[in-house]
């Protein structure tokens, strides 16, 4: 099978849907620079030309608006942020109207628009080129969020979001970027709102999104070797959250550890140990973990970058403490 | 609606407007007046509780620019958008439904006052955060202009509107891309309680279409045909391909911010100024033209009972209309239909 | 003691923090309106003058952004938003901005503003006019996010919130500026981070913000008359929140409701659960439950609300099951 | 920092600038480029790893209007404020330092190249999201309006900047409110990879100051007393109470958009413009118009020395300073100080 990176693959989901349907385009920021979106977008100005591909104007509120309208109107439109924390100034469209619009209107009103945030973070870039805020955004009804972690989701669920007929949040990663992974040619779905099951366990539940989900695919492999087996479940969508896959793996191991690359407080983490401290309660028989980044903004210099960061040591040590308590 | 002309008629090709024509329009402001007025009463009676901002004054403003649009073309609002509801051709009754939260309503009673609905004539949800929809008529022109469908995009927004920074993104975009999309400014000169003046230094709300490399013009607000003729060319240039075009239409709201007093917000210097503005009002201005021109007073009193008769009917189908059924609140948080096809 | 509303006592405190400090300034939307901000901020314009007490355009971010400024310029300000759903067009101001400052310049500069958002919903607004987001800035380091539910704390938090040195986010509900309560007439401080025990109770622990702080002394009241005694703890503030006291109480009774008049997925209520879960785990003797609203944004029409919005009755309903349970 | 003419030296009062002012400007301004040269060079070495954008060919600028304002002012940057740092009078050690992410860094190593801070000199914090220093900037201009503390807030922002909303509210609150703020827009044709041309129609920037009534000018970016004389003015009419002024300072970067690359993100397009401007260089400009005036080759290779020496100190302070402690990383998220004295 062909092996692509997650930053092709993205780009091929993109050039894709633009060859096979009218109705897409990509606005934003960045995407007709050569590095501004790595090579995830790389010349899709030339290929398909750029009426399609917009670079934009400094102007995130009207430019993610102007992508809801264009949604409302029957178009396919991707709206990129190159950095999350850009997408700030455009909190309004996205929370205020895109996300009301299916409701306020009882389903007279669509907005099929995918908003692609970057999270894009170190290289001693600091605390506003850093941020990780799918918390934010999983919380608001009328969105749904998805965060893939290999190659084969990123390339599936940019196609699902783009047909998915809400407003969907796409957040990837660049640390991701130079994954490898299998990617079939053909346009292919990834199911938003299912979870994935990467490697099986019996001795306790890791549930992770996105780049922890990779990392904590490592933390398992070197678990093993001291006889700790993890399950370790890639959410892949934030909103909705596979609940069930969830839950069917804690009732097996009686033990979770949530893993995500985000403020611990008030982090999407915290709903999925509540929702199992809710649902799960009788299954579990150790106190819930989880591995995030602490609270403070992301700082510069690289040693406390590596102190900030958490990675499959982080999942390992806290995997071993919940595995023997 | 019975014989009520809608947007769909298109105005005289060159020359004087007909009388025909002029009849219509004046039709149209008063249908939105009598809905306004009659809406107001409802709300001192306690029958509709949602916030309403009424548009009594402004009526010339929304149907001299629907009056230059087509049924297809997108037609965005805010919180004071009854008026450009009706004008755009939005059914009437619907529209009383909602203010009475009815599951008869055109948002199904989950919108209010301040969420109106008409896909079916181009009005694809008018929303109270101010400017908000400004950003969204940029992304419909952009799409009529990727598609090449012709259509025209409004945006009406108020003078408060023109301070929020979306407002100059939006037309900067708009005149970058050379989008099919008219600004439509009513400046009534007051966001709730504050004036113009306390919130700028100068009157001058054009010079920031300019800034923009968007042509305007400043017009009477409550001169049907002046908005109508600048809408019209407006409208030709937005879809000859020429882009953008921002008309500051200036006028006066005669009721408080929201509700119907109408002396709720009002200052000395608004009480002042109302004095100035009510004898130019819209609808009897035109109404006074009509009967120079040898219309008989028959045909107003004949349409002001028709107009008279739908609004009572609308009132007494809202009444009688059923409440949305609790067991619905979770539904339309997304949409089920998939975006394809 | 004197008894005052809800309202009458955040104009209190505003008015002895203008005429008691040069540096305090008032900024923001309708606040020269007699009806904007119900009564809470009534005349102030007229008794301290509106070169202090500033109406603004209709210029969110800008807005916020000068009051930031401001504070680090050694001022003082409190900036106003009558309703949270407007704030969210000074996202960027109070995220990237307010909230890092002390941390990117290790302490050498402070932002020692308050950012007063108002939760205004009900009365068929509808979806826009609806939303209780603390759950975003919760989640966001360097913002402290307090949420009077008393007279006595919306007095002593936003005194306290002027001066901690942090940016505040002061959060106030429509639905309890009539409530009465005592108020004394100096000025105070209540502590940011404390809770307060509002009731004792040994049968199940309900921790509860704002607006369902009061409703959960009533459920509790009623609770009682069936035996059932429910320790209500009101958070006051949400960030930080008062662990301790909750941990304490969930390691008496066992058992833990969370209320939060917010969306329940993402919601505080879920920092709470979580937190539980991984800290008071040994002592829980059942689920956690959560009583938030609904994961859809706030309806119109009356009878929708009443469905939409929760009460006491629903906070009981909720603690009977538990105690059962 | 040695003899390093800081900022609190003001310029001529009136009439023709001594030469000893002059002298000043140039050697202020080459003490910007041979500090980004340096620093440019240690990022290709791979040494300094925080992004750098540099501000080589826009110095006089920031020479310029720093050199009309007082130490206890206030300015503002953005992701490029390099140079307004070292105008204003920050510690040109304590800058390396912060690009080498240490902890005698003016930030302590938290902030980076994008986040320079000098309060003793009025630099509050540059920041590198997209004109949000810009209503900061009215906010300390508020804060010295109602203290009459008679200081001047300067924002230093980007011609991409001004496409951001904010730029435009925070210019009417500015004249509204008539604060002491001067908006310096550096006008060098590009936002990263775009021209200005790609995202407006016109370069007509200061269109938009007149939108909100702030008077402004439009200036050679490239001709430090150009920009210092109208700094100047813009500062005194601050200081009266006269309100805000923008000044559109034309320029060019010589570099990519970050990093030291002359052609990263340089487009065909670009080589030709950068061959008009390389001849206007603001430094090279000033030294031959002093050299004419009479001052002696051996002044400025002296000076050169003297700065080369600087930042070469600088450079070993830097590369000697310990790293922060990872014990203190959750430091100063909150200040403990309080608000209070
Ligand atoms: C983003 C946002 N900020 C503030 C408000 C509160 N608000 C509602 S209407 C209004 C005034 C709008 O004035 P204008 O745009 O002139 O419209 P008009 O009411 O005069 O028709 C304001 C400030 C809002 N709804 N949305
Ligand atoms: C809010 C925001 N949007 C986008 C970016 C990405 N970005 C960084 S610099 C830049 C271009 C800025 O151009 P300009 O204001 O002209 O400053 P210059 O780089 O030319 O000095 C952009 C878009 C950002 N940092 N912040
Ligand atoms: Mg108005
Ligand atoms: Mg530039």
């Amino acid at each position: 099978m062909r092996r692509l990176s997650y930053a092709q693959a993205i780009r091929e989901a993109h050039a894709q849907l633009l060859a096979g349907d009218p109705r897409v385009f990509l606005l934003g920021q960045g995407v007709w620079s050569p590095w501004y979106a790595g090579t995830s977008l790389k010349d899709l100005d030339k290929e398909f030309g750029r009426d399609r591909v917009i670079d934009s104007p400094v102007s995130e509120n009207a430019v993610t608006g102007a992508a809801v309208g264009a949604a409302i109107a029957g178009m396919r439109p991707i709206v990129f942020h190159p950095r999350m924390d850009f997408m700030l100034l455009a909190v309004d469209p996205i929370v205020n109207q895109a996300a009301n619009w299916a409701y306020l209107f009882a389903g007279a009103v669509a907005v099929p628009v995918v908003i692609r945030a970057a999270i894009n973070r170190g290289g001693e870039q600091g605390a506003q080129h850093s941020q990780a805020l799918q918390a934010m955004f999983a919380h608001v009804p009328g969105l749904k969020v998805v965060m893939p972690s290999t190659p084969y989701d990123a390339k599936g669920l940019l196609i699902s979001a783009v047909y998915d007929g809400n407003p969907v949040m796409y957040i990837d990663d660049r640390w991701l970027y130079e994954e490898q992974g299998d990617v079939p040619e053909p346009m292919y779905r990834v199911p938003i709102g299912r979870a994935a099951v990467r490697r099986p366990g019996r001795d306790l539940t890791i549930v992770a999104t996105s780049f922890m989900a990779v990392q904590a695919v490592r933390a398992a492999d070197r678990l093993a070797s001291d006889g700790i087996e993890a399950e370790v479940i890639d959410l892949r969508s934030v909103k909705p959250w596979d609940r069930e896959t969830v839950f069917a793996s804690i009732r097996k191991t009686g033990r979770l550890l949530v893993a995500d690359a985000a403020w611990r407080t008030g982090g999407f983490a915290a709903e999925v140990a509540a929702s199992a401290a809710e649902e799960a309660f009788e299954a579990l028989r150790a106190p819930v973990a989880r591995v995030c980044l602490p609270d403070a903004p992301a700082p510069m210099s690289a040693p406390l970058e590596r102190a900030y960061y958490r990675t499959a040591d982080d999942i390992a040590a806290a995997a071993r403490r919940l595995a023997a308590s | 609606m019975g014989d009520h002309v809608t947007t769909s008629v298109v105005g005289p090709a060159a020359g004087a407007p007909t009388t025909a024509f002029l009849f219509g329009c004046w039709r149209d402001m008063l249908r939105i007046r009598m809905f306004e007025e009659r809406a107001g009463e409802l709300v001192e009676a306690g029958e509709i509780k949602t916030p309403c901002h009424l548009y009594i004054g402004q009526e010339a403003i929304a149907v001299g620019v629907c009056r230059a649009l087509r049924r297809e073309d997108y037609v965005w609002g805010g919180h004071r958008s009854h008026g450009h509801y009706l004008a755009k051709g939005g059914d009437l009754r619907a529209m009383m439904a909602e203010l009475y939260g009815k599951a008869t309503g055109c948002s199904r009673g989950r919108g209010g006052s301040m969420h109106l609905v008409a896909p079916e004539v181009g009005v694809y949800g008018t929303v109270p955060l101010v400017a908000a929809t400004i950003p969204l008529a940029v992304g419909t022109a952009l799409a009529s202009r990727q598609r090449g469908d012709g259509r025209v995009s409004v945006a009406f927004l108020g003078d408060g509107a023109t301070e929020e920074g979306h407002f100059h993104e939006s037309m900067n975009l708009a005149a970058l891309y050379r989008l099919p999309v008219l600004f439509i400014v009513e400046n009534n000169f007051y966001a709730s309680h504050m004036h113009l003046l306390e919130r700028r230094r100068a009157d001058n709300i054009l010079a920031a279409a300019d800034a923009h490399s968007v042509p305007g013009a400043v017009l009477d607000g409550n001169d049907v045909m002046a908005v109508y003729e600048a809408a019209a060319r407006a409208a030709a240039r937005a879809r000859a391909g020429e882009g953008p075009t921002l008309l500051e239409c200036r006028t006066f709201r005669w009721r408080g911010h929201v509700g119907p007093s109408w002396d709720m917000d009002v200052g000395v210097k608004r009480k002042d100024e109302l004095k100035d503005w009510l004898p130019r009002d819209p609808v009897a201005r035109l109404r006074a033209r009509l009967a120079e021109a040898g219309v008989e007073e028959a045909a107003f009193t004949a349409a002001e009972a028709e107009l008279r008769a739908e609004v009572e009917a609308a009132v007494e189908f809202a009444r009688r209309s059923p409440y949305p059924d609790p067991a619905t609140l979770l539904d339309h948080v997304y949409t089920a239909r998939e975006a394809e096809g």
